[in-house]
């Protein structure tokens, strides 16, 4: 088979035919675009890929992709991931969903996969709102934002800072797109893909229906000015200063090699525990 | 005086060695080719404190603790009185106490046992490195026939790596007790089993439970530490490595859930074990594994609820929440063991169940049976190994789908790696492609397929163990379930044994019921006895939701933690036929 | 042609005003006097999509919809055909439609309803700021006999920010469609309302239910978003700000619940609101406010199962968890509210059984009563006032006992504040105390005291809605619960109209059950039909096993969305007798 | 009554007569002292306290003291004092478990309770293992631990950082202290329950039973070295490169104004709420 060459594949190629149901102008329809074309890049046979998701408008992205895809319940991708990729770590696994999904109701496995370090790639689509519920604020939401009945006077609590607590948690690699460039999220999309651990994207993919507002994103954010560290005492530093629109580039590379439990011996038979029991 | 039976406890504080003790009579009854069950009992104290345990000793297999002990051994009596409604006593029963620790208190002399002096600490006193729970051990020895050779072989093989001095310390003191036992009354005698007694094995429930799923062919297991469940996990960590699967703690049973269903979609058969509180968060997930038709086996270890209740004893009490507890109409299978051993053969079936048909399997254990080691005759080898009706290669042009209907319900799987089949598994309602649909059409058409699967399955003759009376089944049945069958098969023995006739059913498959089935056992019967170690009689209002039960039908429930004992129950069947 | 109700759909793509039109049309009916229920349904697109508004007008309360449509007015065609399974239509239904958008879809045509045009598009063009949704609806308020100055209000109402322009661009379109109007075929008409009919509300079941808990003493609640549940939220959080109380969004459900039990003990009726996904993570929780006794109010507003389901559609379907969802044996209570309006009864009753009984209360609504808006009687005053049994000064040298048992179950609760009272409130079972054990004797006192006190409470009259025919009750029983009580309740007119006799008893209060009170209510019944909204017959199933019920017992289930229609109870009912 | 002297307390005036499961040497033991020890520095009526727990050897405390006390499940102590503080603002609530509770099952709501700033004490008992279930790993356990029959290889894992991800997360106070000096840990207790929103205390207590080598840790820890600081970036960098064996001080102080729903207008009635659904 060696001699056989590698395959090319388009982007097209790992989109389904179904329509989403997005508002249109939403922004997870660049990042879509971004995963398939980065899966394109990486010249992935689509059977060797899944993507796995909980609820929310943004974990929608399983079924328009032409991968393998699991849409589970809302919270749980990251630990449906982690069995998964454990399972068969010949798969490629990437994770989609929201700041909800992810930092509000998935935060304990939020923190446990950046600890644990499994070989998955997690895109978080960050519009600091459920889209999906009809516009509540979400960890992400700013303290004084009044636009849900929920919340009428804003939350007053302070936003949650995903990259700040992956980096603590331990994530492996770390970075932050806006979904106003998508080919350059298909390169750090790429790259989070390859580096081996557990990869941390946000995408500042704006919520055009509950949060009008977050249109200004495409002015307002602006391409990182330093390039990535592997020191995570200075990441946190350089992450608990920004101002969360610094895009475009990886922040954060770590080293830690993936977990993957290894065995002594895994030739044994069942034979063999049973013997155990016998008088 | 010899007996089919025997059944001791040795009771102490932590230091006493109440545990080591009951693990070396258990082997060196086996080694003595008899048959046993050992249960454990302790207080509060997560270290030392009090402890108890109880044994029974026979020669042929163990199903059930009986109603009283003949013996109970006091290493010493600190809080012992806190195990007196686990111990019960008759005027026959014997304590032996250490004079040095005083007077038996007044807690276990309800019902006037007969008592000796056994001057443990002193004897042991006067041997080097003797302690005194060899001294009791040899008297037990003496009192219940068991040969000292077997100790001798068990006591080599434990302190082997303590050295020769060691063996004889102990082997010292255990003689001084079996010569003291001569000035002690006598207690029942088991005889000395006369060939060989067959290949046996020494084994727990929770042992047993994790070695069912690994013969079933769970090779990836997530969990979340819980008493009494820990020790399946604790079993199935290095079993697994060694058979090639893996064991990985999750930060919490949403985790462990969401784990197996993802190895499971990625096509390993996979498990967890917990017990009530964990199930409990587990059931949204379990749910999602029902509609995105995800096999997967979990194991409830029962403890006493509701909420934290006593994590470290009994009850019959999670059946509810394992038929019912999901929300919507979620089809699922739930087995349920109804022995140590009975734990290898339905966990092994409930692997084979949830991979034939894509469904979560819960299985029911309980504290008493995942606690308690028994010495059992060998399990026999079974066929089911999980099999999951996979997807063949893809059909050019034809769009594949992993909810299609079929007469059985059954839709073949597509594994990822497979080329053309890809897929999108969804726990929202979908259509057969997997695309979410709010049709109600598409709905009831995935909810027909889902209980369609589970209500043609063939599930053979092992929905229940059914057993007559010797003479016949007459017309009166014992319906149980779970730990609850040990003690009503000694019942329905004794019941015989005085002329009596009925039918035990153990019923093994809780759901989906099996009406055709219990139709057919229950023909001719005219009284029903439904018995259960449940505070509100879960089992038998089961039974009357989904089975037509004879007017004359009782139901017989109590809460944790204490075990009925066989005459309890026996009691009810006497009462009924007077 | 006058009728008693008129039915009819606005349905279109998003853009198109559908639910504005109808809510416009149900104020309007309000101003004219008449009661009405609106329903809307969506397809799966988050914003804009297709749309369609179902509006029942009559002069009384309406509590269902119909069996069929009157009028479909089509502002579009657009995916319409996703709706056809929630819009029947019979050969006497008339569709209206816009020739601008072409023919209406095959889909819609089964019954072959009557057909016409109307220009919707064409005459708002003519008209400046014209907008054919208020074509649509002069041409609906012609046929169905409303009057033109009831909409004139409403518009001046609700576009008063928006100028005299506005309103008068509305009315004139409004107008035009008057005028069209009398082209069309006729569909019935509701005659006027003579004079006041008396003091009405508008309001929506998930509005009920806020106002309901409030009314009841709740004053806290944390809670986190869930569709069809959100409303209640939305409702509660600033109400609850001008009531002195407050509503914190949680980070999850298991967060939420938590909260609550914090409240609640310290002192703050506090409650949460959720669906089946939140609910089932809700459920070891609910175990631990079982065991540790603090009162609260949990409701689930019901959606499609199992899993995510179909989140913005009903069904009936977590009556099994809700009643048997809990691990270990947890009594506690089930209601369930049976219409829009009785969804503030059910939630303040709720409230007082919670506090009265120190114990989770679980209400089950659903979508279509949470969401549907109505115009109703306004409701009556209650006197339900959560009310906890608190403890009274310590007696000095006595040590609190807030586990103490009492012959109503119930013991008298401290409050943190309260001096020489402090005690440790806890999930693990415990004696009178509240202190940690593991005896049986204490288990079993502590498992019969919290049951005992659900069981011994008087419920009054509340625990069931029962109607008989105007002749009598005869000798069949409806037994029905929630959502499906309207269609019930109207085919129980339909058949009392048509000289049958038969009783409706839809049961409020699903758990503790209520024996006796049914054996009452069932007296001289020989046949017993029994209905709900879900796939596998879980009411049925549940009154089974806690109730007896004649031999003639026939379950009418079906899996949601669909509501029933009153006719297909009705047919039942008629086949029966036939 | 303001001329009423205030009451004199003692620590035992806090202790229940209840003895306590613990194993003989047990780190909780000092912990309990401790508390004890600091509400009666503070001096507060023991109905006016409450101690908040889940499950664990850690989480058994509330029994122990004479104050009122809630014992909930596993994982779910931060939420139930989040409900009981804000319900009842009038109330000083401390919350007690352990690493398992706090770290692992507890996690979503570690991060929430930080982030969302509640005037709460959280004093954990950190031992690096599950006392209650008889010695797994927790969250903070070494990765090549091999004490456990659930990963007798070790974990594999990072280790969590409580303190870092604690102030990550938002923490307005944070100390560490070793359960071998009770009086120093009395001292920052009485701080930490001063210090408005959310303060996170991190006791070294041993485990004598499944980890009988931290009984070395009463050598091992050093008063930490440097005062706290109020700057969070500074804060992070130094626990980021510590050793988690700095104690005896508090680490960081925030200013942030605890989380306290304000609402415009409490004095309306419910006939007003009711008159807007009138026709
Ligand atoms: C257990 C549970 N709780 C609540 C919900 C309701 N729910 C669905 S999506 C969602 C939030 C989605 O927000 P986010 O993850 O930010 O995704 P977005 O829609 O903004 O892309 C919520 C609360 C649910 N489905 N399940
Ligand atoms: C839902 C649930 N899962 C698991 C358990 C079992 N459990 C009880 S305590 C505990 C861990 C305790 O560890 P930690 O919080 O560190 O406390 P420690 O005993 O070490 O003080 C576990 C896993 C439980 N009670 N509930
Ligand atoms: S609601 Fe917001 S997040 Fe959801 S699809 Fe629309 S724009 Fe996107
Ligand atoms: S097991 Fe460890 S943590 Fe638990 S009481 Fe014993 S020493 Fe303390
Ligand atoms: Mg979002
Ligand atoms: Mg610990």
């Amino acid at each position: 088979m060696e001699a056989v060459a590698k395959k090319k594949y388009a982007a097209k190629d790992y989109k389904s035919d179904l329509k989403p149901i997005w508002c249109p102008g939403c922004g997870d329809y660049t990042v879509l675009n971004s995963i398939t074309r980065a899966l394109a890049e990486l010249a992935l046979p689509p059977e060797q890929v899944a993507v796995v998701s909980g609820i929310g408008c943004s974990s929608r992205i399983p079924a328009y992709t032409s991968v393998y895809g699991f849409h589970g319940v809302h919270g749980r991708a990251l630990p449906v991931a982690t069995g998964l990729k454990l399972a068969r770590p010949d798969l490629t696994v990437l994770v989609t969903g929201g700041d909800g999904d992810g930092f509000s109701i998935g935060g304990n496995h939020f923190l446990h996969a950046c600890r644990r370090n499994v070989d998955l790639t997690y895109i978080v689509m960050d519009n600091q709102v459920y889209g999906m519920t009809k516009g509540q604020a979400s960890p992400t939401t700013a303290p004084d934002w009044e636009g849900s009945k929920l919340t009428p006077e804003g939350t007053g609590i302070n936003p949650f800072q995903p990259l700040v607590v992956g980096l603590a948690s331990g994530a492996n690699f770390i970075a932050r797109v806006s979904s106003s460039d998508p080919i350059n999220m298909a390169k750090i999309i790429v790259e989070a893909i390859r580096h081996p651990g557990f990869s941390l994207v946000q995408v500042l993919s704006p919520c055009v229906t509950f949060r009008p507002e977050q249109a200004e994103w495409r002015d307002i954010v602006r391409t990182a000015v330093v390039d990535y560290t592997d020191d995570a005492a200075r990441a946190a530093r350089r992450l608990m200063t920004d101002d969360g629109f610094n895009v475009g580039k990886v922040l954060f590379k770590g080293s830690r090699p993936p977990f993957r439990p290894e065995f002594e011996n895994s030739n044994g038979s069942v034979a063999e525990l049973e013997a155990r029991f016998a008088l | 005086m010899t007996a089919k039976s025997v059944s001791l406890v040795i009771a102490g504080s932590g230091g006493a060695g109440v545990v080591t003790a009951g693990s070396l009579l258990l082997d060196a009854a086996a080694k003595a080719g008899w048959y046993a069950l050992m249960s454990r009992s302790s207080g509060p104290q997560i270290r030392g404190g009090e402890a108890a345990a109880m044994l029974r000793f026979a020669t042929g297999p163990v199903m059930s603790h009986d109603d009283s002990f003949h013996l109970l051994m006091a290493i010493d009596w600190d809080n012992i009185t806190r195990f007196s409604a686990e111990i019960p006593l008759t005027g026959n029963s014997l304590i032996v106490g250490d004079p040095a620790h005083g007077e038996a208190p007044a807690g276990l002399l309800k019902n006037s046992p007969r008592q000796a002096a056994l001057a443990m600490t002193d004897i042991a006193g006067k041997i080097e490195n003797g302690r005194p729970n060899m001294v009791a051990l040899g008297a037990i020895a003496a009192l219940i026939g068991l040969p000292a050779g077997a100790m001798q072989a068990v006591v080599e093989d434990n302190l082997k790596r303590k050295g020769q001095a060691a063996i004889e310390a102990s082997m010292t003191a255990f003689h001084a007790g079996v010569a003291a036992a001569a000035d002690l009354p006598a207690i029942p005698k088991l005889p000395a089993v006369a060939a060989d007694s067959g290949p046996r094995w020494s084994i727990t429930g929770n042992e047993a439970t994790g070695l069912g799923v690994i013969r079933g062919g769970v090779r990836f297991v997530a969990a979340y530490p819980i008493t009494p469940a820990t020790e399946v996990l604790e079993w199935l960590a290095p079993s697994l490595a060694k058979v090639g699967g893996m064991l990985v703690q999750a930060e919490d049973e949403l985790a462990s859930i969401n784990q197996i269903i993802g190895a499971s979609y990625g096509g390993v058969p996979a498990m967890t074990a917990t017990s009530g509180p964990g199930l409990s968060l587990m059931i949204e997930s379990l749910g999602l594994a029902v509609a995105a038709e995800v096999p997967l086996v979990v194991v409830d270890v029962m403890r006493v609820g509701p909420s934290t209740g006593i994590a470290t004893k009994s009850e019959q009490s999670d059946l509810n929440i394992a038929v019912y507890g999901l929300h919507g109409d979620a089809p699922h299978i739930v087995v349920a063991a109804n022995s140590v051993s009975d734990c290898l053969f339905t966990t092994q079936w409930a692997v084979h169940l949830a991979e034939a048909m894509q469904v979560p399997a819960l299985v029911l254990t309980d504290q008493a049976m995942g606690q308690a080691r028994a010495i059992v005759p060998k399990p026999a080898e079974l066929a089911f190994i999980g099999q999951r009706l996979t997807a063949t290669a893809a059909v050019e042009g034809e769009r594949y789908k992993r909810y299609a209907m079929t007469g059985s319900g059954v839709s073949p799987m597509a594994i990822p790696g497979m080329p053309g089949l890809t897929h999108t598994a969804d726990g929202l309602e979908h259509n057969e492609f997997g695309t979410p649909s709010s049709q109600a059409s598409d709905h009831h058409a995935q909810m027909d397929k889902r209980s369609r699967k589970l209500t043609q399955f063939n599930y053979g003759d092992h929905w229940a163990d059914i057993e007559d009376s010797e003479v016949g089944a007459g017309d009166t049945a014992i319906i149980t379930w779970g730990s609850s069958t040990g003690p009503a098969r000694e019942a329905l023995d004794r019941y015989s044994a005085a002329g009596g006739k009925a039918r035990l059913i153990s019923v093994r498959l809780i759901a989906p019921v099996q009406p055709e089935k219990m139709a057919a056992a229950l023909q001719g019967m005219r009284r029903v006895l439904v018995v259960e170690q449940s505070h509100s009689g879960q089992f038998y209002r089961m039974l009357r939701a989904f089975y037509d039960l004879p007017v004359e039908t009782r139901s017989l429930h109590q809460g944790g933690p204490l075990a009925f004992g066989p005459g309890q129950i026996l009691e009810q069947l006497t009462a009924w036929s007077a």
